[in-house]
């Protein structure tokens, strides 16, 4: 294709841009030194006869190459959107105009500053081509969903219910999991419109179990085929090319090829054997999930105490049992809907034992939230539950029964109260498998000199727990979903909860976050959308979030390649394997296109259609290096695109002044930064370079997870590479930028270019 | 004049928040066609005024961005603002729905170039602010507004304001003819996502926001706090403008109050939590209290608790403040008794912040669709609801999180309906 | 009655409960309190309650009988229903204080030497006689029988005297003084109230 | 404009010779004066307040308030009850909605009442007559009456407790009505919007039983009037007008103060302002004379 390039520059004198600078000089320098074979200047590019201007030098001019000197990236999307050409666009509006004062002595800089992003622009747009989709995938209509509870039938029967087929896979030898086991379920509504507050009024009770329904409906259904006593015993593939082992007790195993997959592995409950304070050796101290197997045995008669068999006339129930809580054999999180539970059972002996059976309930925080979960509260109170804010200190035996000692908190005042049984509130603990990244996880809590000297140890305890796989994936980086904190899968995203680091592959469900069924059942909804989606995003060979609709994806030059594995590592989405010859595998669609294999790779040999080391690289070679004694020095800006870039977009709206010295390239994420690009920025002489990415750690901001972090790991070794250059490593900063600080990014900026005053211009312009 | 392509096949989504806009995205990129109906000018909602999220304190503007940049890119999207869905016949896979819109009296030529802003004068309250600033009659609600386009405020157009505007726009973007419009399109299913809005203050009356300059919302501290907001990001007291470093937090304000709202908002303990964080990182001298009934932190919401109890400068105060009364300094004064071992309290503060709660944003009566709802004005998933869907903060009082999940699997619920409708299956 | 009051009482049960739902004034609604505490705030007489209501509450809930019926708090009520208005819950405060008061009374467990125990006492007689209130002779039964007999009296008489000034005290009033016609009328239909009022609180284990 | 008729509630201190009244006598002028014909309920008797409590038990204290309404359903039929005292309205208002929403309270108050030959339906409306003055005659009207403006007067509006809570004026809010301030302003006198103890409770209950703690509260709310520069307070309640005004003395000698601040009820400012008489706007039953209205009225 290369041969027939067509390039077309536009130059929009609009918004002032005509009046702030020399419009004839941009488009000089577009055809002299851009190499542009035609630019046409207007009045008003984003206009309709604007736009039709491009549209015509594409369709009969035969332009494959397109660059837009108008306003930021950002703006006017949708009147610049020829997806059938390359094209680069400068950024002259927001990038330069409205980022510097409009006075005579800045003028020439402000040129300066549009010529070059002229440059830069044609640069960039010479070394892309127009994006092709593989054609790796076809679309691949069928959903695996792993786990038969109520989270993983209700997955299948919402995805059933939009046209796709089910392979629905539970270890155990029954579907309904945890939920069939209930005796009630926790009302899913509010008081009905109308109700009034008052002593006797219609509020929410437990509401019957439905799950026999769902499971008959589940197996009534043709779209879904179900594989009980069956696991996982080995996934592998793609979204929209998945291929898994569904292999039997018995051993039988069958394969079946998938769009996507939706965990839905579910929870267990807490281990109470440790709470032996709690009385958990004690015949009549049951957990809530225990009490729901009495209630159950009950049918709607009594609920009768193990110990003896009576009739029980008074029950505790001891909330948060082993919860919030740092001890050792203690759950460190709260699982929520514990209180919801506890109103729920002390209706089961309400109803079942008779309205004068005594039913108290200790909380510390009362977590009812929401309308339904109030109106539940008040429910409860209306039944004349007693609910009292108690620290509750230990159970002891007696006889038959049992004793709670507990601080009431409200009436200050230390109590022992006997019951006939007591119920412990235990934590949901969540059914994931092995993490991933549990080594690095660990590592990344210490500072980074230690975390080499820590490594073996940490492996090493690490490995002594051995949890089974769900997935069994042989990706490169692990057998299954990477864990968020405490074993939950959920994503860590606010605004994008689905967002999981394997693309293609949806927890929901209690594997996510400890939840109830009404939850679960929302949750499970939401995870088989996506699970459609991925199938049918892959199918056309288009990016999953971030990047939806991208359709480059990463390629190499296999000649080049050293097999040193820097991108199956660094990949934070587990996206590249390693084929039989030991090179990479990029599985186009587990790739989120954020570029840090591109980042990654010392030789330069991994690129997208539309962003490689050259459409980078090539617009830092571009710009107009002025000599040493110029007083003119150039700080180059790598800024985040979903961020950093915006923040300067924003800055320069909002009347900030950016530095006339800067030249601003956006990237995919901090993590496709290419060390080249800042060793080759230096030779040519920029005197200082300011990377600007997302928050990483703990609490990261990163869309792409872990790309801020390995941009800064990697610039950690620049020092060296400036050492041998010997220029002062102050030169080169990475700093954290949200897209709030548009008050502080430029000034990050500024504090360069005083920088570059300190230690002086650098000495390798040419 | 706007036209809309749709079908039966199509989705109608109301209400352009973080679920409305979720749930659009959502089946668009799925390949279906979505007309997303929004009644401010721009997208985000609610979620655009905040400035950080719980429990990472990242900011919602991120998200945005990123929502924002798909929806430009996708084609399979329409999106109307200034609109309001006035009525919905029909049942689900052929729906008829008629929506207004209003006169943004600003057309696609608009470049937001700022030029109508820089010659009228005219002023409002920002409602971007909640009114605690001032924008020109001619005006960008805010710097990320998607669509990045002015608007003219009704109130200037007939006026010699209003033909400075238009005179100073080089594109013919000023509209000042432009009027009401009602249009009428097909749709196979709903989604009803028009969130919330804070239950207004002043009408818990003994809090006295309706008397006192230094008490004021949670949803006004979060601009307050936001360095694009009215204050620039300092937290000062809107009496005098002294910095407001001894800060109470007022929980379950008309929330779990059948004077106000039944139900309890679920985000408000989480909210104070969070603008905890923004005093104490403001000022090293900082003193917080939070006066609460019941802390509702959950799962990973519990460490954030923990964090904020761990700070030796936060108080917690078990107790639903009895009434503020204003001391001769202005110093809002709270009075009432920590319910734990019974200790009478009367506590000035520099400032006093209500955690008002959420309320539905469409009140009882006024759904333009049968719809069953709760008491608390809530929409309940009920089958007699046909191909209408609650995406969100509609549905129950959610925090973001809950609310995405929610509205994603809204989007297949409208899915399922328009695949029906297809006939076709995705 | 009287087996009741020493009626063994658990803790945290019901029983406590169920008895003022069932006997005292609008006790059905003592369930329903939660722990907020703004009607022990909004209360006007602060401090001067050993027990604030909602702590009273509580103790219901946790079965503290005794401690409740025979506390003085409930006899703190000046009838403001700041409480009320300001309670999340809708619970008519003054009216279970009032409720708690009387069914204490009426046990024969409330404090003996509370004052306004005394007047709400007084009051009522006083009311009784004539079906209409005799504010001299009620003031000065309280001189007597509530304060320090001459002492009070004395110390009120400047009152006295402007208000007779005022014509707004009428030193006749004590001798005969405002009533009704239909006096008798009035005892009836009272001494039935009381009947079946005592009927219903019997039939609850009173 | 046709005569205006109510089945009148005066209570028991507003009798002659107890201590309101002259709250009767000045409402009796501004009726005259506004076309209102107030018929009293034959035989009414005591409400029990809300200190009853003691002796009578729920029924027996609902029981006296029925049988005034009983009363009047016969006597007056047809007519809204209108109350002054804001305890009897409390307790008449309370009974009858208790009763219309306890149908088994309502059998046992009528099987009560028989016993007197009464029977009651406990439907008509039971007003305070502040009530009245703003919603069935309005602010126009009460100031298209006032003869002599009441200027150059600051008055604070007391509207104490029981005539706030837990009915109140419609409209109002219960932490800050504005109609006494209203009404101050129309009849030509200078409001305090911005009194703070506006609500504030007098204690009346404990007037007699523990002054001590009464006459605290009856300090704060005298002081924060005086911080006002009030020339006097006004009040819709006669438990009001005595506690706050007559222990003014006995607060002197206890807290070293100087108070002698007039209290007054609306109907006198409004005799007072529609140019009747000192003695018709019973300013003589004054305990602290509210001199600058008697110059008015001398006028």
């Amino acid at each position: 294709m290369a041969d027939d390039k067509k390039f077309a520059g536009f130059i929009c004198t609009g918004c002032g841009i005509g009046d702030r600078l020399d419009a004839g000089q941009l488009e000089a320098v577009a055809k002299r030194e851009g190499k542009m074979a035609t630019c046409q200047q207007h009045e008003m590019l984003c206009s309709k006869d604007g736009v039709q201007l491009i549209r015509n030098a594409i369709d009969t001019d035969g332009a494959t190459h397109i660059m837009i000197a108008a306003c930021s990236r950002r703006a006017k999307v949708e009147a610049f959107n020829f997806t059938d050409v390359a094209m680069s666009r400068a950024n002259l509006r927001e990038g330069v105009i409205w980022a510097r004062p409009n006075t005579d002595e800045n003028q020439e800089t402000t040129q300066d500053m549009a010529d070059d992003y002229i440059r830069m622009a044609c640069a960039e747009v010479k070394f892309m081509t127009k994006p092709h989709a593989s054609g790796e995938q076809a679309l691949n209509k069928t959903i695996l969903v792993v786990g038969g509870g109520v989270t993983g039938m209700t997955a299948a029967l919402e995805t059933a219910a939009a046209g796709f087929s089910v392979h629905l896979v539970e270890k155990t030898g029954a579907l309904g999991g945890w939920a069939a086991k209930w005796h009630k379920r926790i009302p899913t509504r509010a008081a009905a419109d109308g109700v009034l507050n008052g002593t006797n009024v219609d509020l929410p009770m437990p509401m019957d179990n439905d799950v026999d329904a769902m499971i008959a409906a589940v197996q009534g259904s043709d779209k879904i085929t179900v594989h009980l006593n069956s696991t996982i015993t080995k996934t592998s593939g793609a979204p929209g090319r998945f291929s898994a082992d569904i292999t039997t007790e018995s051993g039988s195993t069958a394969t079946e090829n998938f769009g996507a997959i939706i965990q839905a592995s579910g929870w267990k409950a807490f281990d109470a054997s440790g709470l032996t304070y709690l009385g958990s050796a004690n015949a009549d101290v049951v957990t809530n999930v225990e009490l729901e197997a009495l209630a159950k045995a009950a049918g709607d008669g009594p609920i009768k105490r193990p110990s003896d068999g009576k009739e029980v006339k008074s029950v505790v129930f001891v909330q948060n049992a082993g919860q919030n809580s740092k001890e050792e054999g203690h759950l460190p999180y709260h699982s929520g809907i514990g209180d919801l539970v506890a109103i729920k059972q002390a209706m089961y002996f309400k109803a079942q034992n008779g309205k004068d059976c005594d039913t108290t309930i200790l909380f510390d925080n009362l977590r009812t939230p929401g309308a339904a979960g109030e109106d539940f509260y008040r429910s409860g109170q209306q039944q004349m539950v007693i609910f009292s804010k108690g620290k509750v200190n230990e159970v002891t035996s007696a006889g038959n029964g049992a004793s709670v000692s507990f601080k009431d908190q409200i009436l200050d005042e230390d109590v022992k109260l006997d019951a006939d049984l007591v119920v412990l509130d235990l934590g949901m603990v969540p059914n994931s498998g092995p993490n991933p990244y549990a080594v690095t996880d660990e590592l990344e809590k210490l500072p980074f000199q230690e975390r080499d000297k820590h490594k073996a140890e940490v492996e090493a305890k690490i490995a002594s727990v051995t949890i089974e796989s769900i997935l069994n994936l042989d990706y490169r980086q692990g057998t299954d979903l990477p864990h968020l904190v405490n074993g939950f899968t959920d994503s860590h995203f606010i605004c994008f909860p689905y967002e999981t680091r394997r693309s293609g592959i949806y927890a929901a469900g209690p594997v996510r976050r400890p939840m109830d069924i009404k939850q679960a059942q929302d949750d499970a909804t939401g995870a088989a959308m996506k699970a459609i989606q991925a199938a049918v995003n892959a199918g056309q060979g288009s990016a999953a979030h971030p990047r939806v609709g991208d359709l480059s994806f990463p390629s190499f030059r296999k000649e080049g390649c050293t097999q040193c594995k820097r991108c199956t590592v660094e990949c934070p989405f587990g996206a590249i394997n390693e084929d039989e010859q030991r090179y990479p595998q990029f599985n186009e669609s587990r790739c989120r296109r954020c570029g840090t294999c591109m980042g990654a790779c010392p030789v330069r040999v991994i690129s997208f259609e539309n962003y490689s080391i050259d459409t980078v690289g090539q617009q830092i070679k571009n710009v107009d290096m002025p000599d040493e004694f110029s007083e003119k020095p150039r700080i180059l800006v790598l800024a985040c695109e979903n961020d950093a870039y915006p923040a300067l977009d924003q800055a320069a709206m909002s009347g900030q002044e950016i530095s006339p010295w800067a030249r601003i390239i956006p990237v995919r994420c901090l993590g496709s930064v290419s060390l080249s690009w800042v060793t080759d920025a230096m030779n040519s002489g920029y005197d200082g370079i300011v990377m600007m990415g997302c928050q990483r750690g703990a609490d990261y901001q990163c869309h792409f997870v872990r790309g801020s972090t390995m941009a800064a790991e990697r610039m950690m070794k620049v020092g060296d590479t400036l050492q041998t250059l010997n220029l002062e490593p102050e030169r080169v900063i990475v700093h954290e930028v949200a897209i709030t600080d548009i008050e502080r990014a430029p000034r990050l900026i500024k504090e360069m270019e005083e920088v570059v005053e300190k230690v002086g211009m650098s000495p390798f312009k040419f | 004049m706007t036209e809309v392509v749709a079908t039966n096949e199509t989705i109608l989504v109301v209400g352009g928040g973080i679920s409305g806009m979720t749930a659009a995205l959502e089946a668009a990129e799925t390949g279906k066609k979505v007309v997303l109906v929004e009644k401010l000018p721009y997208l985000g909602g609610r979620v655009s005024q905040l400035y950080k999220y719980f429990p990472k304190l990242c900011h919602p503007t991120c998200g945005l961005e990123i929502n924002q940049r798909r929806a430009k890119m996708n084609p399979n999207l329409t999106i109307l603002t200034m609109a309001e869905v006035t009525n919905i016949e029909g049942e689900a896979g052929a729906y008829t729905a008629t929506v207004k819109l209003s006169p943004r009296h600003v057309n696609d030529n608009c470049t937001a170039c700022g030029e109508c802003a820089k010659v009228v004068e005219t002023e409002f309250d920002d409602e971007y602010n909640y009114g605690m600033s001032k924008r020109k009659g001619a005006y960008l609600p805010h710097v990320m507004a998607h669509p990045m386009q002015y608007v003219i405020d009704p109130r200037i157009v007939g006026t010699d304001e209003g033909q400075k505007a238009k005179d100073a726009c080089k594109y013919n973007a000023v509209d000042l003819d432009m009027q009401e419009t009602e249009i009428k399109f097909p749709a196979g299913a709903v989604i009803w996502a028009t969130g919330w809005q804070p239950y207004d203050a002043a009408k818990i009356q003994p809090y006295g926001y309706d008397r006192y300059d230094n008490v004021i919302t949670n949803v006004e501290f979060e601009r307050m706090a936001d360095p694009k907001g009215p204050t620039g990001g300092k937290i000062v007291r809107p009496s005098d403008g002294k910095e407001a470093k001894n800060v109470a937090f007022i929980q379950c304000a008309g929330s779990r109050d059948r004077n106000h709202l039944y139900h309890c908002s679920r985000i408000c303990c989480m909210a104070s939590l969070k603008q905890t964080h923004y005093v104490v990182d403001a000022y090293e001298d900082a003193k917080v209290t939070i006066y609460y009934i019941d802390i509702r932190a959950i799962d990973r919401f519990e460490d954030f608790y923990a964090t904020v109890q761990a700070m030796d400068n936060v108080t917690f105060t078990k107790s639903k403040v009895a009434n503020i009364k204003a001391d001769k300094d202005g110093n809002p004064v709270c009075y009432g008794v920590d319910t734990e071992g019974y200790h009478r309290y009367e506590n000035a503060h520099d400032l006093v912040v209500l955690a008002t709660g959420m309320e539905p944003s469409v009140a009882k009566g006024d759904f333009p669709v049968d719809i069953v709802i709760n008491r608390e004005g809530f929409i309940e998933a009920d089958a007699a609801n046909g191909g209408v869907f609650a995406a969100g903060s509609a549905s129950d009082a959610l925090d973001v999180n809950r609310a995405v999940q929610h509205a994603t699997g809204a989007a297949l619920k409208a899915i399922q309906v328009v695949n029906r409708v297809a006939g076709a299956e995705a | 009655m009287s087996d009741m009051n020493t009626a063994m009482i658990e803790k945290y049960r019901n029983s406590f409960l169920s008895e003022v739902e069932a006997n005292v004034e609008e006790g059905e609604w003592v369930k329903m309190c939660m722990q907020c505490g703004v009607c022990a705030g909004s209360c006007p007489l602060g401090n001067a309650w050993e027990h604030t209501p909602q702590k009273i509450f509580m103790m219901i809930r946790a079965g503290k009988r005794d401690e409740v019926l025979t506390s003085d708090s409930m006899w703190m009520c000046t009838s403001c229903y700041n409480c009320i208005v300001r309670c999340p819950r809708e619970l008519p405060i003054t009216h279970i204080m009032h409720g708690l008061a009387h069914y204490a009374k009426r046990l024969g467990i409330a404090p003996k030497e509370q004052p306004t125990a005394k007047f709400a006492q007084l009051f009522w007689d006083n009311l009784m006689k004539k079906g209409r209130v005799n504010e001299l002779k009620l003031g000065v039964d309280l001189y007597f029988k509530v304060g320090e007999g001459m002492k009070t009296a004395m110390k009120n008489k400047d009152i006295g005297l402007a208000m007779w000034k005022a014509k707004r005290l009428n030193p006749m009033e004590f001798f005969g003084g405002h009533s009704i016609k239909d006096v008798s009328g009035l005892h009836k239909i009272i001494a039935k109230a009381q009947e079946l009022e005592e009927a219903r609180i019997a039939k609850h284990g009173g | 404009m046709a005569k205006r008729e109510y089945s009148f509630y005066p209570g028991c201190s507003s009798q002659k010779g107890a201590s309101s009244s002259n709250y009767l006598v000045s409402v009796q002028t501004m009726c005259e004066e506004l076309d209102i014909q107030l018929n009293e309920i034959p035989d009414w008797n005591c409400c029990a307040a809300s200190i009853g409590y003691a002796g009578g038990g729920e029924l027996p204290r609902l029981a006296l308030s029925a049988r005034n309404i009983a009363l009047s359903e016969e006597h007056n039929p047809g007519q809204d009850i209108v109350a002054t005292c804001a305890a009897c309205w409390l307790a008449t208002r309370e009974t009858q909605e208790r009763l219309q929403h306890d149908e088994g309270l309502l059998a046992e108050a009528n099987t009560a009442l028989a016993e007197a030959g009464l029977k009651l339906r406990a439907d008509a409306p039971i007003k305070h007559m502040a009530e009245v003055l703003i919603q069935d005659i309005g602010y126009e009207e009460i100031g298209s009456k006032v003869k002599k403006p009441l200027e150059g007067i600051k008055i604070a509006g007391y509207v104490g407790c029981q005539t706030n809570r837990p009915f109140g004026i419609a409209g109002e809010s219960y932490e800050n009505p504005k109609y006494l301030d209203k009404l101050v302003e129309t009849l030509g006198a200078d409001s305090i919007p911005t009194y703070e103890k506006k609500v504030q409770c007098c204690g009346g209950a404990l007037a007699f039983s523990e002054p001590e703690k009464s006459q605290e509260m009856i300090k704060g709310i005298i002081e924060a009037a005086y911080d006002h520069g009030a020339d006097m307070i006004v009040t819709p309640c006669p438990v009001c007008q005595m506690n706050v005004e007559v222990y003014q003395d006995q607060i002197n000698a206890t807290h070293g103060t100087k108070f002698k601040m007039p209290v007054v009820y609306y109907s006198t400012l409004m005799s007072v302002a529609y140019g009747r008489s000192a003695a018709d706007a019973a300013l003589n039953g004054q305990v602290i004379p509210a001199k600058k209205l008697e110059e008015i009225a001398a006028k």
